[in-house]
């Protein structure tokens, strides 16, 4: 202890014995209540006792209504039927409802968020642009979409746009063809054919190709500041390497599957083939891709803002060009500081995607509402589904974290 | 992940023309603030005891002695106490239950609950309505929230044993059907194979659609919605080939629609669905109030009484309608009512025909009075008797 | 009875081996130091010595985990009672002055006597005026702290330190945060308030302050007291090395 | 000789109405492009709104059902009272306006507690005292509907539930572990799930958690889960105004021996909460938003009252201009009150500092 030689030089002259005897007393009679680090811990014994007694109190109610809580329901047939998602039948279990809901909801999240982060940019940079008219109309967008309730919005565009669209005998059929009447849309998808056996080890050459090259030019940036080369030489494996695979092997991978009207035997229309979009699902990914893209823009648009103006003058006065400004000096700071908010505006967006019970997308809270009013186990399904938000939140924040304290990192 | 000038997003981006030396000033930090006059913490203080005022304004205490009471005394003696009949009720189904553009509430369950209020306090305004939606309304009735649920709500055995309700009586005999265009030639569910059928979440009529397509093995695709309206505007619209719900709903939503004569009901009767008010278990006073209410409306029909000749009626020498009226025998007194009570009901709403023509004849949503016909007339109408 | 004794005691701060940890880092490694009534202390070293984080255990600032503090016969224990006591004996000044800034100049200085000493506003506020006074300020009591200039600040936070009436002050570097054109001013009000025999503890480089008015300098080094001595013999003739290094450094500029 | 330099007036930069075009419109090639092309997207739009808006669109049902829309159930008798709410808030406002320059006069302290006595005052002048009463006979907030819940749900909402988020913000930035823990959880889960799970928590749940004796209405429980929703998001708000406090305030404030709670209430939460203002009103606009939401559980707010509109026998399916006509209100207000709060923000910001 380097303290002890030093102890010498100053002398406790001004307390003798019977005062350490009493001071050494003194502590140990220190009652509970006025003792801080007693009163630390008991404030929070009180605290968690008083939530536990809500908390049980709130049971002790609830049990004394006479009912259970299980979750062997969730074995028992729905015996009702859901049309939007995976396969469902009504003997399927009321477990398997569930997933069709998470399952929906999982991807109107990932296609919307995708989607919204485009016109978000779009829309944000737009509204930053030279150009008066174009930033105008960017901020029109922008206080419109932001001033009206979601809800408001959905109801608008389902009931008063898609639901007017023509009737499936009357559809729109745009080439492709593409067909659109208020049960949805319909695109041409491609199909897996008999050859793709032979072709997909193609595909995943290339995308290691691409990866590996990736890598090896993010390694050269780094030692060297310098790209080694340009993004092209990722991009022309990528593409090269699958179509000389199409060219070598016989017959076609893909074949691209065409919608088609045709009309079953009780008469009904019906579109097959391709992929389609059901107007419930159109109208609710595009009322949140429009609705978060709005804020998207405005979290671009602040984003790019608070880069200081010092920052691009010091970049202008060592002769860079406008567009290096904008890549290399710009758009790196303002990154950081976009990708926060836009986190919460991805959680947003899940979130508000329970909206789809308003206009009868069946997502997990959609089929939940069913699944309780039909089985009576609200108290159940309501801890499915906020577990199941939650799970959502937590992923979404813990993917987009990792890709800030990359960004944070490569900064400094 | 570094974002570069040379990917084609940015390059677009590029194209326009970022004025990124506009002014910083836009993101405003806030840092400082300015000095308020008032304290903050006063105001917070009042915002405390704000909060606190709105809370005690809330009706938690008040009601809380309501359910005491109800313990003790009875549902009636509450409703008489309180001055207000509470209805649990529809909000959006045309002849049934709806707002009108006077902002308040008509139908033909909504004539039965004022029907009530007449018996109990002679004045058929003393009625609150709470609308429910389909999932929410036996919640209500359990926990007491309303008085009485009125709101088409099918007579099973499930909910009468496990929910703790009770149904006081019949009003609406109804049958699950299902509507479709006129122009698709259907005749039975047999024919829909590939159809989209548009259906209300949360309700019987869901898993019964299921059994009847299952049980016929024909494929179909349900469209679900949460309110009738939502179900109603997705067919009308041609989002789906076809609705169903309960026949008499059909009917209503079919009159309301801009072109009725292009869909038909189809002769296919998928459940029975027996609808009328019902009360929270238990309380055997208070349901029997209820029942006989809607009992002495259709024997005021049985007997030929109704609004406009109830007055000349008091004088009539039938034994049923001098009890019926009141004119002789104790009949409301036992069910804790005054001896009049029919007399006041009769002048407030009518009687089961008068009910039935405004909101459901030919001036209402047209439906055919089918097995909602007096039992002498061929129908399953059958009041007890009023001895 | 007790306590009385220890009142009558002539060291009114005695620091016994005292420890701190930040986490792993052993910040206090043992300090040991006593002070005098009406002794004026000044304490330097370098920078990340910790010498802050010990004037601030004083005050229950900061905890310290071992070792005993007692102040004017009371000891600083767990003891909420002892705690309040000795918050109240101790006035401190801050190198930022940490001013209230929603407050106007005399209400930061009222405020802890009427919520704490319980006193009237009018005598809070005469005492405040008396101290404005004192310090050079009285023109400013209404205005706010963000409209003075630093030095005033400072001035500011020693009155509103004195408002409580305590019979210590701690200054943690109150000039090194000011142009040098106002170090004097407050270094003036420092001197006077020296004299009048208040005790003080003050970490600071003016060096033409420590000698003009401190009865004796500490060196403070990695955690503890390197080195004390009145203030003739510290200039003239310190005896550790360090001590030396150290002022060889900061004299030279 | 004058040695003075000769006094020049600026060259003048732009020429009029042709200049200003060139420069915004016209600078480049692909500028000119990207203009023309949003002119004749501009104008196949306002083409589209306006025929649409002009010729097609059948406004006599938002005429006819206006009474509707603003009170929707409240009855018509009794309406005379929401319009003495409005006015008194009219009367505040103006009053406030008219006295926004007079710093320190005890004209706003006034104001003050007039703002803090009109919300329980116009909470009983709307719902009344009892059925018997003959001057304000009860009006239960459960027919409330239309604008005026949806604006007694936000206004309530907000109100009830800050003192309940600053509890919260404290307690999140708490040393004690246990405390910290627990409001942590609180506020991530709400936070973490749509205000529809909470609104369903609170109209379906919360009456089975109750004791049988205790029941609150629909409107009183739909409040409950607006308070509990907001709460969360308050404390955040709260949370980053305190982190705004530097620490020295706090060790200033023990060091003039003020208690941890008067550290709180005099130092601390007054210049933390002055930060949080432009934040919570920020908060009030998305709450507002946000109580269309209690369509969803069976309320007639403003979007409830619409869809009802929109089921009335002869205006059946005008759901556009049903639906147009509420966005544009909301669009108003929502507007307005973002304009109030920017500027609030500039006054604040201008402040002294």
């Amino acid at each position: 202890m380097s303290g002890e030689g030093v102890s010498g030089c100053i002398p406790f002259k001004g307390v003798d014995m019977n005062q350490r005897a009493a001071m050494d007393e003194h502590r140990s009679v220190v009652p509970f209540w006025r003792n801080e680090r007693v009163l630390k811990v008991l404030a929070q014994i009180v605290f968690v006792i008083l939530v536990l007694a809500v908390g049980a109190w709130a049971l002790t109610n609830y049990l004394e209504r006479g009912l259970k809580f299980s979750y062997s329901f969730l074995d028992e047939e729905a015996s009702f039927d859901l049309a939007e998602g995976i396969e469902f039948s009504p003997t399927d279990p009321y477990a398997r409802a569930f997933l069709v809901g998470v399952l929906n909801t999982a991807r109107v999240a990932a296609i919307g968020i995708v989607l919204a982060t485009l016109v978000g940019l779009v829309t944000g940079i737009a509204r930053l642009s030279k150009n008066w008219l174009v930033s105008k109309i960017a901020g029109v967008y922008i206080e419109i979409i932001r001033n009206i309730p979601l809800l408001v919005q959905l109801f608008l565009l389902y009931f008063a746009v898609i639901m007017k669209l023509p009737q499936i005998k009357e559809a729109f059929v745009l080439p492709g063809p593409v067909y659109i009447s208020n049960r949805g849309i319909v695109l041409p998808w491609p199909r897996v054919a008999a050859s793709f056996g032979l072709w997909w080890p193609f595909l995943v050459v290339a995308l290691i190709g691409a990866v590996a090259l990736l890598i090896i030019r993010g390694r050269s940036l780094k030692h060297t500041g310098r790209p080694s080369f340009n993004l092209l030489w990722v991009v022309t494996p990528l593409v090269a390497v699958p179509v000389l695979g199409w060219l070598l092997i016989p017959g076609n991978p893909l074949l691209l599957d065409l919608p088609e009207m045709v009309t079953k035997s009780g008469g009904v229309l019906k579109v097959e083939g391709g992929t389609a979009l059901s107007s419930e699902f159109t109208a609710l990914l595009l009322g949140l891709v429009v609705y978060t893209g709005a804020y998207i823009a405005e979290v671009v648009r602040a984003g790019i803002l608070s880069v200081p103006r010092g920052q691009t003058e010091a970049a202008r006065a060592q002769g860079f060009t406008n567009r290096q400004i904008l890549s290399l000096i710009v758009l790196p700071q303002a990154l950081r500081v976009i990708i926060p908010p836009l986190i919460s505006q991805y959680l947003n967006l899940t979130k508000n995607s329970s909206l789809a019970i308003a206009i009868g997308f069946l997502d997990l809270y959609a089929v939940s509402q069913t699944m309780w009013n039909q089985s009576g186990r609200v108290v159940e399904v309501f801890f499915m589904i906020m577990a199941s938000y939650l799970t959502m939140s937590l992923t979404i924040s813990f993917v987009m974290n990792i890709v800030n304290r990359r960004m944070q990192i490569v900064e400094r | 992940m570094k974002v570069k000038a040379s990917t084609p997003l940015v390059r677009f981006f590029l194209t326009l023309d970022v004025d990124y030396n506009m002014p910083y000033d836009l993101i405003t930090k806030l840092e400082g603030g300015i000095m308020m006059k008032g304290k903050l913490c006063v105001l917070f203080a009042g915002l405390l005891v704000l909060a606190l005022i709105l809370t005690a304004c809330a009706p938690g205490k008040k009601e809380a002695a309501e359910e005491e009471a109800v313990e003790a005394v009875g549902r009636l003696q509450l409703v008489k106490e309180r001055g207000m009949l509470i209805m649990g009720c529809n909000a959006e189904l045309p002849g049934f239950g709806y707002i009108n553009p006077a902002g308040d509430f008509e139908g033909f369950d909504i004539d039965f609950g004022k029907a009530i209020a007449a018996a109990v306090f002679g004045d058929a305004t003393k009625i609150e309505y709470r609308p429910l939606t389909a999932a929410e309304r036996l919640p209500a009735l359990q926990t007491g929230e309303v008085d009485v649920l009125n709101r088409n709500t099918t007579w099973t055995l499930t909910r009468d044993s496990a929910n703790e309700l009770d149904w006081a009586a019949v009003t609406f005999y109804d049958g699950q059907g299902m509507m479709v265009r006129k122009d698709s030639g259907w005749k039975s569910l047999e024919d829909m194979a590939g159809a989209t059928v548009s259906c209300t979440t949360g309700t019987t009529t869901e898993m019964n659609l299921a059994d009847a397509f299952r049980s016929r093995g024909v494929e179909y695709t349900p469209l679900l919605f949460e309110s009738t309206q939502d179900t109603n505007t997705a067919y009308e619209e041609g989002r789906a080939d076809g609705e169903t719900s309960d026949k008499s709903q059909l009917a209503a939503l079919r009159s309301a629609m801009a072109n009725p004569d292009e869909h038909v009901i189809l002769d296919v009767t998928m459940s029975k669905e027996p609808l009328g008010p019902l009360t929270a278990h238990g309380d055997n006073q208070w349901n029997d109030v209820v029942r006989w209410v809607v009992w002495g409306i259709i024997q005021a029909e049985e007997s030929g009484v109704s609004s406009k000749n109830v007055d000349e009626m008091l004088s009539s020498k039938d034994p049923t309608i001098q009890r019926l009226l009141g004119v002789s025998g104790e009949m409301g007194t036992s069910l804790g009512l005054s001896d009049d009570f029919m007399v006041n009901v009769l002048k407030a709403v009518g009687n089961y025909e008068e009910i039935y023509e405004r909101w459901l004849g030919p001036e209402g949503i047209n439906i055919p009075r089918g097995p909602n016909r007096l039992w002498n007339k061929g129908g399953l109408l059958y009041p007890m008797a009023f001895r | 009875m007790q306590k009385e004794k220890l009142e009558t005691a002539e060291d009114i701060i005695i620091c016994q081996n005292v420890h701190k940890w930040f986490g792993n880092f052993h910040v206090l490694q043992g300090v040991n130091i006593t002070v005098k009534r009406g002794e004026v202390v000044v304490v330097c070293g370098p920078s990340g010595s910790g010498k802050s984080t010990f004037i601030r255990t004083i005050n229950r600032l900061e905890e310290h985990q071992r070792g005993n503090i007692i102040v004017d016969g009371i000891e600083l224990t767990n003891d909420l009672r002892n705690i309040h006591a000795i918050q109240r004996e101790i006035g401190m000044v801050f190198q930022q002055f940490n001013l209230f800034p929603h407050l106007k100049v005399i209400d930061n200085i009222t405020l802890a006597p009427i919520w704490v000493r319980r006193w009237s506003k009018e005598k809070a506020v005469q005492v405040a005026m008396e101290l404005l006074e004192r310090v050079g300020i009285p023109e400013q009591a209404n205005k706010y702290p963000g409209q003075l200039s630093g030095g005033q600040q400072q001035r500011l936070a020693i009155a509103r330190a004195l408002a409580m009436q305590p019979k210590i002050m701690l200054f943690d570097e109150p000039t090194s945060a000011l142009d040098p054109e106002m170090i004097k001013e407050v270094l003036d009000v420092m001197v006077e308030l020296a004299r009048s025999g208040i005790t003080m503890i003050v970490i600071t480089h003016e060096m033409g302050f420590a000698k003009e008015v401190a009865n004796r300098i500490f060196f403070f080094a990695d955690g503890y007291f390197v080195e004390h001595n009145t203030t003739e013999e510290f200039f003239i003739n310190p005896r550790e090395e360090r001590t030396k290094s150290f002022l060889s450094q900061i004299l030279t500029h | 000789m004058d040695l003075r330099p000769e006094v020049l007036k600026p060259p003048r930069v732009e020429v009029g109405l042709l200049g200003w075009l060139k420069k915004n419109l016209f600078s480049t090639w692909y500028n000119a492009l990207l203009t023309i092309f949003s002119l004749a997207f501009i104008y196949i739009v306002l083409r589209v709104i306006i025929t649409w808006v002009v010729h097609d669109a059948r406004w006599e049902v938002v005429v006819i059902n206006l009474k509707v829309f603003m009170i929707g159930r409240y009855p018509r008798e009794e309406a005379w009272r929401v319009l003495a709410g409005l006015g008194i808030v009219v009367f505040l406002a103006a009053l406030t306006w008219i006295f926004r320059g007079a710093k320190g006069s005890p004209v706003k302290r006034w104001l003050m507690i007039g703002w803090l006595l009109s919300f329980p005052l116009i909470g009983i002048l709307l719902r009344g005292f009892s059925r018997e009463n003959r001057f304000l006979p009860l009006v239960s907030e459960n027919v409330w509907s239309g604008l005026l819940l949806t604006l007694v749900l936000a206004i309530v909402g907000i109100i009830a539930s800050f003192p309940l988020g600053v509890l919260l913000a404290l307690g999140r930035r708490s040393k004690l572990p246990a405390i910290k823990v627990i409001c942590t959880a609180y506020i991530e889960t709400i936070r973490g799930v749509p205000l529809i799970s909470v609104l369903f928590m609170s109209q379906l749940m919360l009456p089975l958690f109750l004791p049988p004796g205790l029941r609150l209405g629909t409107v009183m429980r739909a409040l409950t889960g607006m308070t509990l929703f907001s709460a969360a998001y308050a404390a955040e708000n709260v949370r980053g105004g305190l982190a705004a406090v530097p620490i020295g305030q706090y060790e200033a404030a023990r060091a003039v021996g003020l208690n941890k709670v008067l550290v709180m209430a005099l130092i601390v939460l007054p210049q933390a909460l002055r930060t949080v203002i432009p934040a919570i009103v920020g908060q009030f606009i998305s709450l507002f938003k946000d109580t269309t939401l209690v369509v969803i559980v069976g309320l007639l707010d403003l979007l409830g009252i619409a869809k009802a509109v929109t089921g009335q026998r002869e205006f059946i399916g005008l759901h556009q201009e049903v639906y147009c006509f509420i966005a544009v209100l909301f669009f108003i207000c929502c507007y307005a009150m973002s304009y109030a709060s920017r500027r609030l923000e500039k006054v604040l910001g201008v402040g002294e500092r």
